[in-house]
């Protein structure tokens, strides 16, 4: 990449107060900086992106970036920014979601605009955990593992939040984590590039409540869990399924080409409109 | 108001204290212990309630234990009776908050200007660390100086709840750390 | 015996911060010749770069914040920056 | 002119005085018995340029009126009491956040699923006090049809020039029945815009307090980047812990509505003229009730009047209060258990005004007869008024 | 004994209360600052063969605790004003088909997400009217941990007494602050449990009229084989239209509550035997610096009493009546902009007694001090009684 | 099969009189009967089977039937559900639910009990299209397609709900139609045999609305529509893909064993009591 | 309440009317009609309203159109003026609701036992079937009896919505069912 | 000029339904004789059976009900009943 590394530093609010909230080592910032270089890296005007959120440490991000921001309830950032996108179309609009804002009480309106195919990317900061109420459970949380409201190990099972993208009908869906700078950098480019819903879940370590209730301690030890556990999709594909136990696919995971919501509302408007005008 | 109303107002013997210094000093679980043993064992009414939300998350963290024989009717503390200040900045934002006639103890190494001349100042934090072997512990020190200060809790119902809630395999280094506590005081007193 | 780590309360940062800096400042313990400026203000000293260095640069100061212990070893091979959660080192070159 | 007038249902001219009013984003989930204003909107919109949604719920209806606000556009939204229940935390957004939109509840019986096809008017209180938190609350409750289509264009005025969203409680009956309607041309409707900044980009406050007690208020994508924020924000929109920054957010979402009050709430009056002993207080469809019954009274000699608030949050107190000064009894009549007078009682007078109620919750209409007894029955029983 | 002494924080005393009084099901979705009761559920439950779920989001917690109780068990949730803005569709649910249960609002400032770790009592209106359509609420406004087990308990056995959703009001400080509770022993606890039916199946009735006014309830599994719905509904549970018996399913909602209020209603008196002529009312946390500050104002010979329901929802408007009929001044304390008063008012006769507000909504608590001085402050201008 | 088949008329309710409120014609009628059926050939008593629903034409099944009935919000049926079934295990809970109902504002608690596995079965009278009030477009109606709120044709895309149910975690997914009676009755009892979440999907004709506003009038057109363009999944998985072409499979889709919700949850509290008694 | 000032209250020029039938006869679009035609053409005012919920799916349908030249203030009809009954079911119902002095109008085959001896029968149905060909268009001949018979529409504005509002292709066939109505009336006056 | 469709009301029945019927009444147009049952009160004249039945068993009548024109072509395939929308028919068999 032929970024400046302290390029970043010009999308920070200035009247915002650094550093930020979020926990010493939590994998948020990394993301900041990751979506910041992605938007730079596509020339995209300040004024036309509007990053939307909703409740939880990672829905904290926008205040930070010098965007058009909207901080709005638990769950529903991806209605607002459906709203924001079919209101002014132009507008490059980015939702920054956690794994319980946008699965678990978010989960209805993420497979809607799924469903949609509306021009949004979805940041989902997945860290298996509520981080912000302080370590319940989430929809991500995997069996066995503990949380606040898991004190005898979590009973469910998980979602895996790509494949439910791709079966709701997203049209870009790609998976990397904070340990993957690179990789992510470029997922979330490309879903910034892509005409569609877009999602990228990134896999962000609460060392603070996941690494606690579960004995993975600090940032480091998350971080070389993802380092470890991670399998690009190249090369999952090829090794045999036993070798992928215990492992998750990162990459991108699913590009396809489909109708945009927005396009397609627009070609109806100007089907209409020529229709008007032959009378 | 003069002092002497005010004091009657308040219930004859109610006692506002506030354990404060920065975060992770163990200050919040310091007021639960206190509050427990005057609460559940030395049987006086207590409530004890700490900073939550955006102040918690500020430089000065604290605790406050109001204490009476009686009902208490307003749980939050009005006016100090003691405080315990472990940082500079705790004893320079709480210290406006105490009565003209309230207990201050300071860290000394810590404070190192304190805004009265009337103070006990003890190096609980070094002397946890040099006679305890972890600084950690410093809070319960405290607490075993201000039970001998003050009084306003048992020696017996502190050493009991200390020795309930300390993580295991910790309970001598806490236990040491209160006998600590209660010889500097003593020392002080004399 | 300290506290338990502190409940996390929504919409509020659970850990202390600091909030003197405003703006990055640039501050450079080690001179010009560094490979990086550290924001030491932004720094939490959570360890990452510290750790995962390839080239062992840093050193842990009595804080946990990374000295640049090793300057010239430093390949620019950017892990640092790009994984910093603070956003609070940058590079010197280019 | 002949073309002007029309014959439409209550949901119809709901959609033509959204339309008037500048609405171009609908967002919304069908629900008996305003569904005809999603249908309108969904034909309609489309040929103007603008956009209908149907949502995924009514929580996400109310989300997406308010993001398309914040992109610049009058947005609205239509349902009916369960729906309304579900957007109760997101109308809260709006109100905290000052972001105008619109929503149109078509009440029907209540609780829960209820009578989804019958009238009622029990949603009143939940209008000014459905979510959680203090706020003051527009709501305006049209009683016939040409005046849903006023009161919708009014409607979005009221949430543009006060920057808040406005709830038109319309119900089953007006909803449905069919009116002749008198189709203003555009020139004569008064469409208002919510005032934008005069400020360069770096000075704009989206929640400013300005001496209007309305902010100015940017669109995204106007060149402005500022923070929009659910959680209690300094005028920048940024969130705070500072009392005296709460308190004047709280005071501001207050008092613009407070101290307007008299001008947001309008009063029909009939036959008050000549200070009558025993008065109505009606609403919506009641309040033709109450007309009528009026009427049959006067015909019989018998002095009463009715007062008909148009809003019914917030109420115009002072007037309200001289208006009844005469009255010694105050028949409030209302289609639920008894919810508006619970506010009259508030502000009247009790000293001199007694309040009689006169409810009916059955699904059905209150009659001018029942309202005529009742009016006998006061009469009768009251020291000769 | 020593052993039943312990010192609890507000919600874990709710969780011990909820524990004590038989909620065996309780489904959740955390939110600050009522966590620590899910948490606390999440232990204790499965120790007693109860359930704990976390749910998905606050819509299907509270259909779930209904589901619940349908299905036999005590059921309960907890959150917060968003949450429970949430709630207040499936809440309806639960009014109209009289299904017991216990909803916990730790209450913070609001609206909107506002001030999540602040204090406030501003859903104080919603508790009674956050739902669309007439319904009458329970609403409890326990004032220290201690009372809110207590008061937890009895929630649970007003809903389970009356057949309706109960909900707890705390806030963000007596729910974290932490005071010596003395739990009681299990025998001396009176728990109560709703009345099942005695008739055949073939005859049972889930909404019957009975005398009481309220229905003995069956459970799914029972052996009764019902129909429950959220439709107006008969007294076998289907749907209906017809008015009557729309108007007695109506009234049975509201008769239950209004009729028993007396009962349901307590007030905890402080220095009001010499018939002060000024008093305050308040409830919830600040009542206790409304003692205090009566206690202050006693020390300075100020002849000043004080009120607090421990129900808000419904208010024993009778006894209130009389309890402030030597009243000439009264102080409304709430931590909102005025809530509670807006019900005071009416049931308070003005003609003698004048209400006088007294809020705080910057998410601190109001002090005795600032009570004192309102005292103060109404003695002075007031003729001096 | 060895039904009587009058048997279905001991099930309905003696109080509620009959025939019931659906159009003449509907296919939801022939669901009522297909459910009946399963429930008797499975021989489960009457008292221990719950049949919740939320709102619409397909909710209003429940109250025909002579079992415990819960008919509940509009999309919240299986949360309700999910509170009956934990509290009691023992009962026999199914869900009867349309398009709009389960997918459109129901479509969170949908996938979460796919999620949690629990041991719920849903039959999804899928018409695409909200039936109830008045013909709206639903998640499952077909892009072009007309509904009273797509009165240009339908501009968005359908979910396919038993790939949705399949990635969320369902353990028993199957597709019929009212036409193939036979095999739906086969699907639901396989369905309320399976121990673990279970979703029928059932195509069923709304010709009163999704009929006539797409020109497919009446049911006979319709049931005539399902014959011609389902396809079992056991020719489905062998014809090539241009055969697939405008055609729906249908048939038992996936069928897996895994971990139910009540039955760990039952595991967690008998190991901590044997944890207790052990102490 | 004696009839006269009943009529007087009500404002006095105030004319309610009633289509009844069952679903399927098309009396909700009469109705539509001719509150458009009076509304929107003759310039009187107009509110038409009609059973919607349960009540819409049993056995009687109605369309109520209540017509003045003043404001209308109840939108309900009270007491109707003009009942039009196409079934016996209707007929039954409704007719309870007229007022004395009120004109009844039914299908003279499908009621055969009217209520009252005042009244105007007509084989609406039957006519339609036989003259124009569809059974459906009985509702339009009803509307042009009922046109001729109170004058409170005018042929013109009638005609006119007719025309507008007849699905293409059925104009035709709609104009000759109007005209029709208008037929059977001015003969049965004569 | 009928009325367009019905606009359906939440909750209520779209059609007209005659609730005459309390439970199923055994109507037998045709004698002991006939293969099936059929509850005219119930049935509403959908058109399934008589369009579907394989053995064109059916004839509508003026309401558009089935009449079994031809009882001994019957083969108790089943089909009818299984697909009667109003649970309207049943067999005599067994
Ligand atoms: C309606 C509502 N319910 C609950 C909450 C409380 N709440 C705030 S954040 C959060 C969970 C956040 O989890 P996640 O989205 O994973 O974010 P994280 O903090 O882990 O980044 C919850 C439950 C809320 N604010 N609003
Ligand atoms: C909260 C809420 N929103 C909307 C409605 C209105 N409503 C009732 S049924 C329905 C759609 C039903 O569609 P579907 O589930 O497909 O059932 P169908 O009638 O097609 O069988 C809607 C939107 C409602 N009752 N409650
Ligand atoms: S609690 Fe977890 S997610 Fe939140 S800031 Fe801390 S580490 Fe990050
Ligand atoms: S750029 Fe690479 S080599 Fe240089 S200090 Fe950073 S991590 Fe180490
Ligand atoms: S990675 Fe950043 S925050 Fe962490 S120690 Fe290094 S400079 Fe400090
Ligand atoms: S409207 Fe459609 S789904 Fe509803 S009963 Fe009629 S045909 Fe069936
Ligand atoms: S059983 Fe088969 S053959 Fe006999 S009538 Fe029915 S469909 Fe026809
Ligand atoms: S299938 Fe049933 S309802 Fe339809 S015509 Fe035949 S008997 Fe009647
Ligand atoms: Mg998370
Ligand atoms: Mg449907």
């Amino acid at each position: 990449m032929e970024l400046k590394s302290d390029v970043i530093h010009q999308y920070l609010r200035p009247k915002k107060k650094f550093p930020h909230v979020w926990c010493s080592g939590c994998g948020l910032g990394v993301i900041l900086g990751s979506m910041i270089r992605s938007i730079h890296s596509l020339d995209i005007p300040k004024d036309d992106v509007v990053v939307c959120s909703g409740i939880g440490c990672s829905s904290r991000l926008p205040v930070y970036v010098d965007f058009n921001t909207l901080h709005t309830t638990h769950g529903r950032a991806i209605a607002f920014a459906t709203g924001v996108k079919v209101a002014k179309p132009r507008l490059k609009v980015i939702v920054v979601t956690g794994d319980g804002d946008c699965l678990a009480i978010g989960g209805n309106h993420f497979i809607h605009a799924c469903r949609r195919n509306i021009d949004i990317t979805v940041i989902l900061a997945n860290n298996w955990i509520y981080g912000m109420t302080g370590g319940q459970f989430s929809p991500t949380t995997p069996t066995e593992k503990f949380g606040s409201t898991a004190p005898y190990g979590n009973i469910e099972q998980p979602f895996n939040p790509c494949d439910l993208a791709i079966s709701a009908g997203a049209s870009y869906v790609a998976r990397s984590t904070v340990y993957h700078v690179d990789q992510l950098d470029k997922m979330i480019t490309g879903a910034l590039n892509k005409r569609g819903f877009s999602v990228v879940e990134v896999l962000s370590n609460c060392h603070t409540y996941f690494g606690r209730l579960n004995k993975e301690g600090d940032p480091v030890t998350m971080l070389n869990y993802f380092k470890k556990h991670a399998l690009p999709v190249q090369a999952w594909d090829k090794v045999p399924e036993e070798k992928r136990a215990g492992k998750f696919v990162t990459g991108l995971l699913h590009d396809v080409e489909k109708d945009e919501y927005c396009d397609n509302y627009e070609k109806l408007v100007e089907r209409l409109q020529a229709k008007m005008e032959s009378k | 108001m003069n002092r002497a109303k005010e004091k009657h107002a308040v219930g004859s013997d109610r006692y506002e204290i506030r354990l404060s210094g920065s975060g992770g000093q163990g200050l919040i679980l310091a007021g639960v212990i206190l509050a427990q043993a005057i609460g559940t064992i030395d049987g006086k009414n207590v409530v004890q309630s700490q900073s939550y939300g955006p102040e918690a998350r500020g430089g000065a963290s604290r605790a406050d234990v109001v204490v009476s024989g009686d009902e208490i009717y307003y749980p939050k503390t009005m006016k100090l009776d003691l405080l315990l200040a472990l940082t500079q900045e705790a004893c320079d934002t709480y210290f406006r908050d105490m009565k003209e006639t309230g207990t201050l103890i300071v860290d000394s190494n810590m404070v190192t200007q304190p805004p009265t001349q009337i103070y006990h100042g003890f190096p609980f934090i070094q002397l946890a660390k040099e006679e305890i072997g972890i600084a950690m512990v410093a809070n319960v020190v405290s607490l075993g100086t201000i039970c001998e200060l003050t009084g306003i809790v048992s020696k017996k119902a502190l050493i009991e709840v200390v020795k309930m809630r300390a993580p295991r395999g910790t309970e001598e280094k806490n236990m040491k750390a209160l006998e600590l506590g209660f010889k500097i005081a003593k020392e002080a007193k004399k | 015996m300290a506290d338990k780590p502190k409940k996390k309360v929504e919409d509020k940062p659970p850990e202390k911060v600091e909030n003197k800096a405003k703006a990055p400042e640039k501050e450079e313990r080690k001179g010009s010749a560094d490979p990086l400026k550290i924001f030491y203000h932004w720094c939490k000293a959570c360890n990452i770069c510290i750790a995962f260095c390839p080239q062992k640069v840093f050193e842990p100061d009595r804080d946990g914040k990374p000295i640049i212990a090793r300057p010239y070893d430093c390949t620019q091979c950017a892990f640092c920056w790009l994984h910093c959660p603070d956003l609070a080192i940058v590079s010197n070159e280019k | 002119m002949e073309k002007q007038v029309k014959l439409l249902q209550g949901n119809e001219a709901c959609v033509e005085g959204a339309v008037m009013a500048g609405v171009r984003f609908f967002g919304g989930y069908p629900i008996t018995p305003s569904t005809e204003i999603a249908e309108g909107m969904a034909r309609r919109l489309p040929l103007l340029g603008g956009r209908f949604m149907q949502m995924e719920d009514e929580i996400a209806s109310m989300a997406s009126i308010i993001g398309a606000s914040c992109a610049g556009a009058k947005s609205m939204t239509a349902t009916s009491g369960p729906g309304f229940s579900l957007m109760q935390e997101n109308l809260g957004y709006a109100y905290i956040t000052e972001t105008p939109c619109v929503i149109v509840n078509v009440q029907r019986g209540g609780p829960s699923t209820g009578l989804p096809t019958k009238v009622s008017q029990a949603d009143t209180m939940q209008a000014g006090f459905g979510t959680h938190g203090d706020y003051r609350a527009i709501a305006l409750a049209p009683s016939g049809v040409e005046e849903i289509l006023y009161q919708t264009i009014e409607a979005v005025n009221l949430s543009e020039m006060y920057r808040t969203p406005v709830v038109l409680l319309l119900d089953e009956v007006t909803a449905h029945m069919r009116e002749k309607v008198m189709i203003p041309s555009p020139e004569d409707v008064d469409v208002k815009q919510r005032r934008k900044p005069t400020v360069p980009p770096d000075w704009y406050k989206h929640f400013e307090i300005s001496p209007t007690g309305v902010s100015p208020m940017a669109a995204f994508g106007d060149g402005y980047r500022f923070n929009i924020t659910g959680l209690t924000h300094d005028q920048v929109g940024f969130p705070t812990a500072v009392s005296s920054e709460i308190v004047a957010m709280l005071d501001k979402l207050r008092d613009k509505i407070v101290k307007n009050a008299e001008d947001i709430c309008d009063y029909e009056l009939t036959e008050m003229d000549d200070d009558p002993k025993v008065a109505i207080v009606s609403y919506g469809i009641v309040a033709r009730a109450a007309k009528q019954a009026v009427m049959m009274a006067r015909d019989q000699r018998l002095k009463v009047g009715a007062v008909r608030p148009k809003t019914i949050w917030p109420l115009a107190v002072n007037r309200l209060r001289k208006l009844l000064k005469p009255v010694r009894k105050l028949i409030v009549a209302e289609l639920n258990q008894g919810q508006l007078i619970n506010m009259i009682k508030h502000h009247v007078d009790r000293r001199h005004t007694e309040i009689i109620p006169l409810q009916r919750y059955d699904g059905e209409l209150i009659t001018p007869a029942q309202i005529l007894n009742k009016i006998k029955e006061v009469k009768h029983h009251g020291t000769q008024v």
